[in-house]
């Protein structure tokens, strides 16, 4: 049985369709890559699965269905949603951001402590900067934040909106080879993309999603030689 | 114009009198007296079979609207009052700036009005349908003055008053110009906004002028507030106030704290007058407490139109006007009202002395 | 000068209390944005359950104080469940339309149900003065000026140290990912209200004991004063909200007291809208620069 | 004359520089790329042009005129338009009436005219509606003229955001990281409509960008910014293969590719 | 143009009924309370649908309109009862010095916006009556009575469509686009090169002078004015009549003004009641309709909504 088993979803914004019947499964350890143009429906799939928008259809992680629950209940469970656009908290510090992840456990100190630690490893640069109030931080340091809070929720599945958005090409790449870090390290991946060339790269399967319906899927390297993939998504 | 359709009201079997009263909003509590008064003046009256005119026995019934305290609200009031429910007389506001509104409205409809309360001269001034039942604020800011200078010997007086209410502002300002020009001084001079519940900047001010009198022509819920902080800050100087004392709340709030004060009022409620002796008693046995001055007033207003239009013998509002003109010694709970060329009573007032935790009555000034 | 210092301590009393009412306002509004107009009749019912604790159980001061806190936290968390949380994603007018229903509803049911007439309400504490070379100092003041600090710093502390502190910042920010932090954003609003509700309560506890006349439409002028308050040291700050509320405080009794005191509201007026000119977004507020 | 002259402008916040010592000059119908790492300092460039702050320090000069420190407005008026990293439109407005917007200091009727509507306030509302009409053809969004700016997907709506700024007539526009958010293809068209653009409305164009092969493809001369201060400046090519360029901002591998 | 005819035809039944209410309510069809009551209405339609400029289209938060409509009252009861001037005379300065005050106001809150502004416009509000209270020359808080009583309904009725026709040009022309700008997005309409200050401050000034002629029509029809009748209670009111029927829409503005007056008068019998009902109604409407009953939708002739401007996509 997949981690994450997502069958006939359907989303609607009034008269607007968000995705129409999209099915989608994820095993336990994989990266999955879901790319697609603006608008093809990969935030909202995303949303969905973190319940942060009604839908129809069926959503199951681990076996329990998610439609019924609310978004900080499916948290709780260990889905980690890093949204589009970071979601950071600005007022707050580095730290503060940190360990507001932490709720779901907050009992667990020597844990906590452990995954900060693990989080400072991986981005030396956080801990550098662990008072600075989060909006004054850069955009990439803003990412890597986004990504060291979802580590410390220690969820077994991490949902990524665009985490290469808006990032010159050198953090683009660190950002990327932090995500094989934390895949590497026993965490599925559910990863949303434009940048379907680092995505495909990194991940083990790619669905590609066209305004709100799966065109095509399959393991990436087959869905990065796809010739209509490579002429939309790849530049080539 | 329709000073005849009067008869129409109610279809001949009841009078129907309406009520402008302030049942919510910022003097609520008026209001309620205001309609506990007029509650048991009508059943006392319909007991009694209702009022005889010419010869008919017909029941009375108040309409009775809240007007919140609000000038336009009290104008719908009366308004609806005359036009909607038709009635003969009305009786209200209780504030003048709500009353101030309405009265013009009554004359013009030529419904004859009276007000319990309303204490600016403004309010009767040129409308030959509306009465009232209290005096007026420079008769009852001279008998301050005076109870202060010739009574008490004072010469040195304080003020201490609600700047934004004109009942206030009016017993202040004639206070002072009183006391004045009898010879006393006015060492201070200070205000406060309606809803404030601190006074001690101002206190604290008036302290350092040293007055043997401090004048609060204020209302009774602010009253004791004001005594207290005043007894904390270490004043010892005599307190005087006004008709808006006049509550047994007062006691209950200001307790020890108002020992040794003084106001002047429309009534004694413990005086051995048997008019009073009834009217206290029995309101207390039907609401559990004893009337405060706007209880009596209001009272005292439902009989002036009892008797006057008994005295019409006819539903007509311009024979019910006149008679109401021409009432004289009306024996009331708050004393002894005639009318003269105006709608203001001609009356006299008395002078309380809290003592034991009582009114005590002190003096009658007369105009 | 003794007058000077008397008139000090005056401010002190009434700037606590400002202050510990522009508390819970502030924290309504950094947590939702909204203008709770409610907050002030909040306050009232704190008042009440008071005097009904205290004439009918007896209960002794601190019994009082805790269970009209707890009691009056209910109910604000009841309002907020009714006629705030169907609306989290209304625009932010209609919640505070919904916030003036919400006034109204409560003083006139107060007012219809236990009467307009104002209360008494029982001295809960001994009521000493001191005279200390001249200026008179009350035992309800100095408990008003311990409490409202007290109270203050517990608050303080519990903003800017705790989780649920750092979860009621941060859901200003982004209530949508709060939940994603595996939070629950209504349990940190209920307890936004619970708290701010509470402050309310012992700020009518002790304006109760201080002004001991108590009546439906009591909030309605400290309400606003406490709003006031709040946006004249920066709305949403804790420490803005103390601040202001001592400067209003102090500027309404140094009005009164060196400056004719008729024009006191207007003057004081003035004075806020002068400091607001220069720091358009309050005392300790941070100039928003949007970053575009 | 060069059309705008920057120079040696420096934007502070507090203690931190964002530009620092700025030096720009931009000749009529030039299209120049501004990159560099995130936080270089690049929107601010901008906002100090369009008056959004004030320079610290520094002159700038748009056809011969000073307009350091004048409010955004007038700079507008002046020629000078621009699009926003995170876009900005008018969402609950109509497309056409976004445009309509652009056009406000030039239309023809007063205060007066509005409240009393003559024929010739109708005449000029038709005239400003044929005309943004006319400018929505050219972007091929006609056809979405009544729905809501935000409804549009993000293409269009970047699309939009720069037909309204050429509505203001400029002589020098200012885009924003156009291609933010968009893929490989959807950057290609965008490329060739920045291009269409500047020779269509005869303009001068300064560009932010993250997308190496935009830039690359469209700019003729290239400014690299790093902690607010200027590390390279060249033709594409130069820059692409400059060291300090490829350590601070592009990486290995892009340079290679 | 259709639209244009539209609007004629919809002025024109406006006018036939306004002389024809004012006819009937003359040959004492309408009882005078009724005729008060539409008057309140109208009046009250005025207030809402001036704030509505500011607060509405522009998206400000201003919350003291009771300030300038006292500033009316005021100018013209000294107008028509210290100096016997006529009221028609005293109506147009009511409405030029309550402009006049807006500017005056304007000019430092728009240093701000948002909550800090509205503190502001409150703040003025107050001083306003605060002054007012202090002036013994109209009564100081004893207030002003014997306005004469110049308001009939052909008065109210001309004022309020005279009101809606000017915002209603003004809201659909450049100034309302621009308004509508400034409240989307600020910075980009300053970008598009719109005097943003100015225009709010435009704004305002026009919605203080409909303020002032409503408070001029108030007043000669209360035929008394007392300074406690502006304070932030009477604001507030506005406010309520304002987003219960919606920002944005002075349909929406009608609307809401009628059914709060009308409420509030046919409750009425309830006594105490009244207000304990009346902001349950209140609070059960905005959590049936958060934008108010039209909130940025206009009644249109043919009784169909237009629907202005679609649910937002969420911020991302
Ligand atoms: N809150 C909303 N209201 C209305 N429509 C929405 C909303 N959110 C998304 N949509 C619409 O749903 C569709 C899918 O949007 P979605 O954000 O999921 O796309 P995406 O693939 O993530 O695009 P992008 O690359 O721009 O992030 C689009 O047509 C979008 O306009
Ligand atoms: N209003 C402001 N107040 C304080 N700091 C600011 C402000 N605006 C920008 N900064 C800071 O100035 C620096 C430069 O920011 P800027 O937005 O110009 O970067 P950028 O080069 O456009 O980056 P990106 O590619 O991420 O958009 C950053 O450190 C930013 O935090
Ligand atoms: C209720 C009263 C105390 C009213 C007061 N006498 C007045 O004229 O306003
Ligand atoms: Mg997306
Ligand atoms: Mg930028």
């Amino acid at each position: 049985m997949a981690l994450l088993e997502v069958d006939d979803l359907t989303v609607t914004y009034g008269a607007i369709r968000g995705v129409s019947g999209i099915s989608l499964t994820v095993e336990e350890g994989e990266v999955v890559a879901l790319i697609g143009a603006n608008g093809a429906g990969k935030t909202t799939t995303l949303r969905a699965i973190s319940r942060l928008v009604p839908s129809r259809g069926s959503i199951r992680f681990a076996g329990r269905d998610l439609t019924r629950l609310r978004p900080h209940e499916v948290t709780a469970l260990g889905v980690v949603h890093v949204p589009e656009g970071r979601g950071i908290f600005p007022r707050l510090t580095v730290m503060e951001n940190l360990e507001l992840a932490t709720w779901t456990r907050r009992r667990d100190r020597e844990g906590i402590r452990r995954d900060l630690r693990r989080v400072f490893d991986l981005f030396p640069r956080l801990e550098e900067r662990r008072d600075q109030v989060a909006n004054t931080l850069s955009g990439g340091e803003q990412q890597m934040l986004a990504l060291g809070r979802a580590l410390m929720t220690r969820g077994r599945l991490m949902l990524l909106d665009e985490p290469s958005m808006g990032l010159a090409p050198v953090l683009v790449k660190e950002i990327f080879s932090v995500i094989q870090e934390i895949s590497a390290s026993g965490t599925t991946i559910l990863l949303v993309e434009q940048n379907a060339h680092f995505a495909l790269k990194i991940a083990r399967r790619g669905y590609v999603l066209e305004t709100g319906s799966i065109v095509l899927s399959g393991p990436a390297g087959a869905v990065a030689a796809n010739p209509r993939v490579k002429a939309a998504y790849l530049g080539a | 114009g329709c000073g005849k359709t009067g008869g129409g009201a109610g279809g001949g079997e009841v009078i129907k009198i309406g009520v402008s009263a302030p049942l919510t909003g910022n003097i609520a509590a008026i209001g309620q007296s205001t309609k506990n008064a007029v509650l048991m003046a009508e059943a006392e009256i319909n007991e009694k079979g209702g009022i005889d005119i010419g010869g008919k026995k017909m029941k009375v019934q108040f309409v009775i609207e809240d007007d919140e305290n609000k000038p336009e609200s009290t104008a719908n009031v009366f308004q609806k009052l005359i036009n909607q429910d038709k009635v003969i007389a009305i009786i209200g506001s209780q504030s003048s700036s709500a009353t101030n509104a309405g009265a013009p409205i009554a004359n013009d409809a030529k419904v004859p009005a009276i007000t319990p309360w309303a204490t600016n001269p403004n309010v009767t001034k040129g409308k030959k349908y509306v009465f009232r039942a209290a005096f007026i604020d420079p008769f009852q800011g001279y008998v301050n003055a005076k109870f202060a200078y010739e009574n008490l010997k004072a010469r040195k007086a304080a003020v201490l008053y609600d700047v934004a209410q004109d009942y206030n502002k009016g017993l202040a300002e004639v206070f002072r110009d009183e006391f004045k020009k009898m010879g006393g001084e006015i060492t201070a001079f200070e205000t406060y906004t309606t809803g404030d519940k601190d006074f001690s900047a101002q206190l604290t001010k008036i302290k350092g002028t040293n007055p043997d009198v401090i004048f609060l022509p204020n209302y009774y819920s602010e009253v004791p507030l004001q005594i207290q902080q005043a007894r904390k800050l270490g004043i010892n100087a005599i307190f005087l106030g006004g008709d808006a004392w006049d509550s047994p709340k007062l006691l209950e709030i200001g307790g020890k704290d108002m020992e040794g004060t003084y106001f002047s009022n429309h009534y004694v409620a413990t005086a051995d007058v048997p008019k009073v002796k009834e009217f206290v008693t029995k309101y207390k046995q039907k609401y559990n407490e004893v009337p405060d001055a706007a209880a009596a007033l209001t009272y005292d207003a439902a009989y002036i139109i009892f008797q006057a239009l008994e005295r019409a013998g006819s539903l007509d509002r311009d024979k019910l006007r006149d008679a109401m003109a021409a009432t004289k010694g009306f024996e009331g709970v708050t004393g002894t009202i005639s009318y003269g060329d105006t709608g203001d009573p001609v009356k006299p007032a008395v002078v309380l002395k809290i003592e034991n935790g009582e009114f005590k009555y002190e003096t009658t000034v007369n105009p | 000068m003794l007058i000077f210092i008397q008139q000090l301590m005056n401010a002190l009393q009434l700037g606590g209390i400002y202050a510990l009412i522009a508390l819970g306002y502030t924290m309504v509004y950094g947590v939702l944005q909204l203008i709770n107009f409610a907050h002030g009749d909040i306050f009232m019912v704190g008042a009440f359950i008071g005097l009904f604790l205290a004439t009918y159980l007896k209960l002794p001061f601190v019994a009082v104080l805790l269970l009209t806190m707890a009691l009056t936290a209910v109910v604000g968390v009841a309002v907020e469940r009714v006629a705030y949380r169907p609306l989290r994603t209304a625009p932010r007018m209609s919640l505070i339309i919904t916030a003036l229903g919400v006034s109204l509803f409560l003083e006139n049911f107060t007012r219809a149900t236990v009467g307009a007439a104002p209360r008494d309400f029982p001295a809960l504490v001994a009521g000493a003065t001191w005279d200390l070379g001249g200026v008179t100092v009350g035992s309800v003041q100095v408990l008003i000026i311990g409490i409202s600090v007290g109270l203050m710093l517990i608050l303080r502390y519990v903003v800017r140290r705790t989780l649920l502190g750092k979860a009621m910042r941060a859901i200003a920010d982004n209530r949508e990912v709060i939940g994603l932090m595996g939070i629950n954003p209504d349990a940190v609003i209920a307890a936004t209200f619970a708290i701010g509700s509470g402050l309310a309560a012992a700020g009518g506890i002790l304006v109760a004991q201080a002004y001991p006349v108590i009546e439906p439409y009591m909030g309605i002028v400290v309400g606003w004063k406490a709003f006031i308050a709040a946006v004249l040291g920066g709305i949403g700050l804790i420490d803005g909200a103390m601040l202001g509320g001592f400067i209003l405080g102090f500027t309404e009794i140094f009005v009164a007291a060196y400056l004719p005191s008729t024009f006191r509201d207007g003057i004081a007026f003035a004075i806020l809208i002068i400091v607001l000119l220069f720091r358009p977004t309050g005392l300790l507020g941070r100039p928003v620069s949007t970053k575009v | 004359m060069p059309l705008l002259e920057m120079d040696r402008v420096t934007m502070a916040f507090g203690g931190l520089r964002a530009v620092e010592d700025f030096t720009l000059r931009l000749e009529p119908g030039e299209l120049v790329g501004l990159i560099g790492p995130n936080g270089a300092g690049k929107t601010t460039v901008f906002n100090v042009i369009t008056g959004v702050y004030r320079p610290t320090a520094g002159r700038i000069r748009f056809q011969g005129q000073d307009i350091a420190g004048r409010p955004p407005a007038d700079i507008t008026r002046l020629g000078i338009a621009r699009t926003f990293q995170n876009i900005r439109l008018f969402a609950d407005m109509t497309v056409l009436e976004n445009i309509l917007v652009a056009y406000n200091f030039r239309v023809a009727y007063g205060f007066w005219r509005a409240i009393f509507r003559g024929p010739s306030f109708h005449a000029e509302e038709r005239r400003l509606r044929d005309e943004a009409m006319e400018l929505l053809r050219l972007v091929h969004l006609h056809d979405k003229a009544g729905y809501p700016a935000g409804s549009l997907p993000y293409g269009e709506q970047r699309r939009l955001e720069i037909a309204r700024a050429l509505a203001t007539r400029p002589r020098l526009l200012l885009l924003d990281e156009p291609a933010a958010g968009m893929n490989p293809a959807e950057g290609q068209e965008l490329m060739e409509f920045i291009r269409w653009v500047r020779s269509r409305f005869d303009l001068t164009i300064l560009l932010i960008e993250h997308h190496m092969p935009i830039v690359m493809g469209v700019c003729e001369r290239v400014l690299v910014l790093d902690f607010g201060r200027v590390i390279a400046e060249g033709k594409p090519a130069e820059i692409q293969n400059n060291p300090r360029v490829i350590e601070a901002y592009l990486g290995e591998e892009e340079a290679a590719g | 143009m259709a639209a244009r005819w539209q609007s004629l035809f919809l002025w024109t039944l406006a006018t036939a009924l306004a002389v024809a209410l004012h006819l009937l309510g003359r040959a004492g069809v309408l009882s005078g309370y009724t005729v008060q009551v539409l008057s309140l209405i109208c009046i009250n339609i005025i207030l809402t649908a001036s704030l509505n400029l500011v607060n509405g289209y522009l998206g400000e938060f201003a919350i003291g309109h009771a300030g300038f409509m006292a500033v009316g009252a005021y100018v013209a009861g000294v107008m028509t009862v210290k100096l016997d001037l006529p009221f028609w005379l005293a109506f147009v300065a009511a409405g030029l010095a309550a402009a006049l005050a807006a500017w005056l106001v304007g000019i430092p809150a728009f240093t701000t916006f948002g909550d800090y502004l509205a503190i502001i416009t409150l703040g003025f509000n107050m001083i306003i009556v605060n002054v007012i209270t202090n002036i013994d020359a109209v009564g100081g808080p004893r207030g002003m009575a014997g306005l004469p009583k110049a308001t009939n309904l052909l008065w109210v009725y001309g004022t309020v469509a005279a009101t809606l026709i000017v915002l209603g040009n003004l809201v659909r022309s450049n100034y309302g686009r621009l308004w509508t700008a400034i409240r989307q997005n600020e910075i980009a309409a300053t970008l598009m090169g719109a005097r943003v200050k100015q225009l709010k401050l435009t704004a305002f000034v026009v919605a203080g002078l409909f303020a002032g002629l409503a408070g001029a029509l108030w007043g000669h029809l209360i035929q008394y004015i007392n300074p406690s009748s502006f304070t932030y209670i009477k604001s507030t009111e506005i406010l309520v009549m304002l987003y219960l029927g919606g920002m944005g829409s002075l349909s929406g503005s009608v609307v809401g003004a009628t059914l709060m007056t009308v409420l509030l008068e046919s409750l009425r019998g309830l006594g105490v009641w009244r207000l304990v009902i009346s902001p349950l109604i209140l609070i059960v409407i905005m959590l049936r309709m958060p934008r108010g009953i039209l909130g940025f939708r206009e009644l249109s002739l043919g009784g169909l909504f237009r629907p202005r401007g679609v649910s937002r996509r969420a911020a991302a």
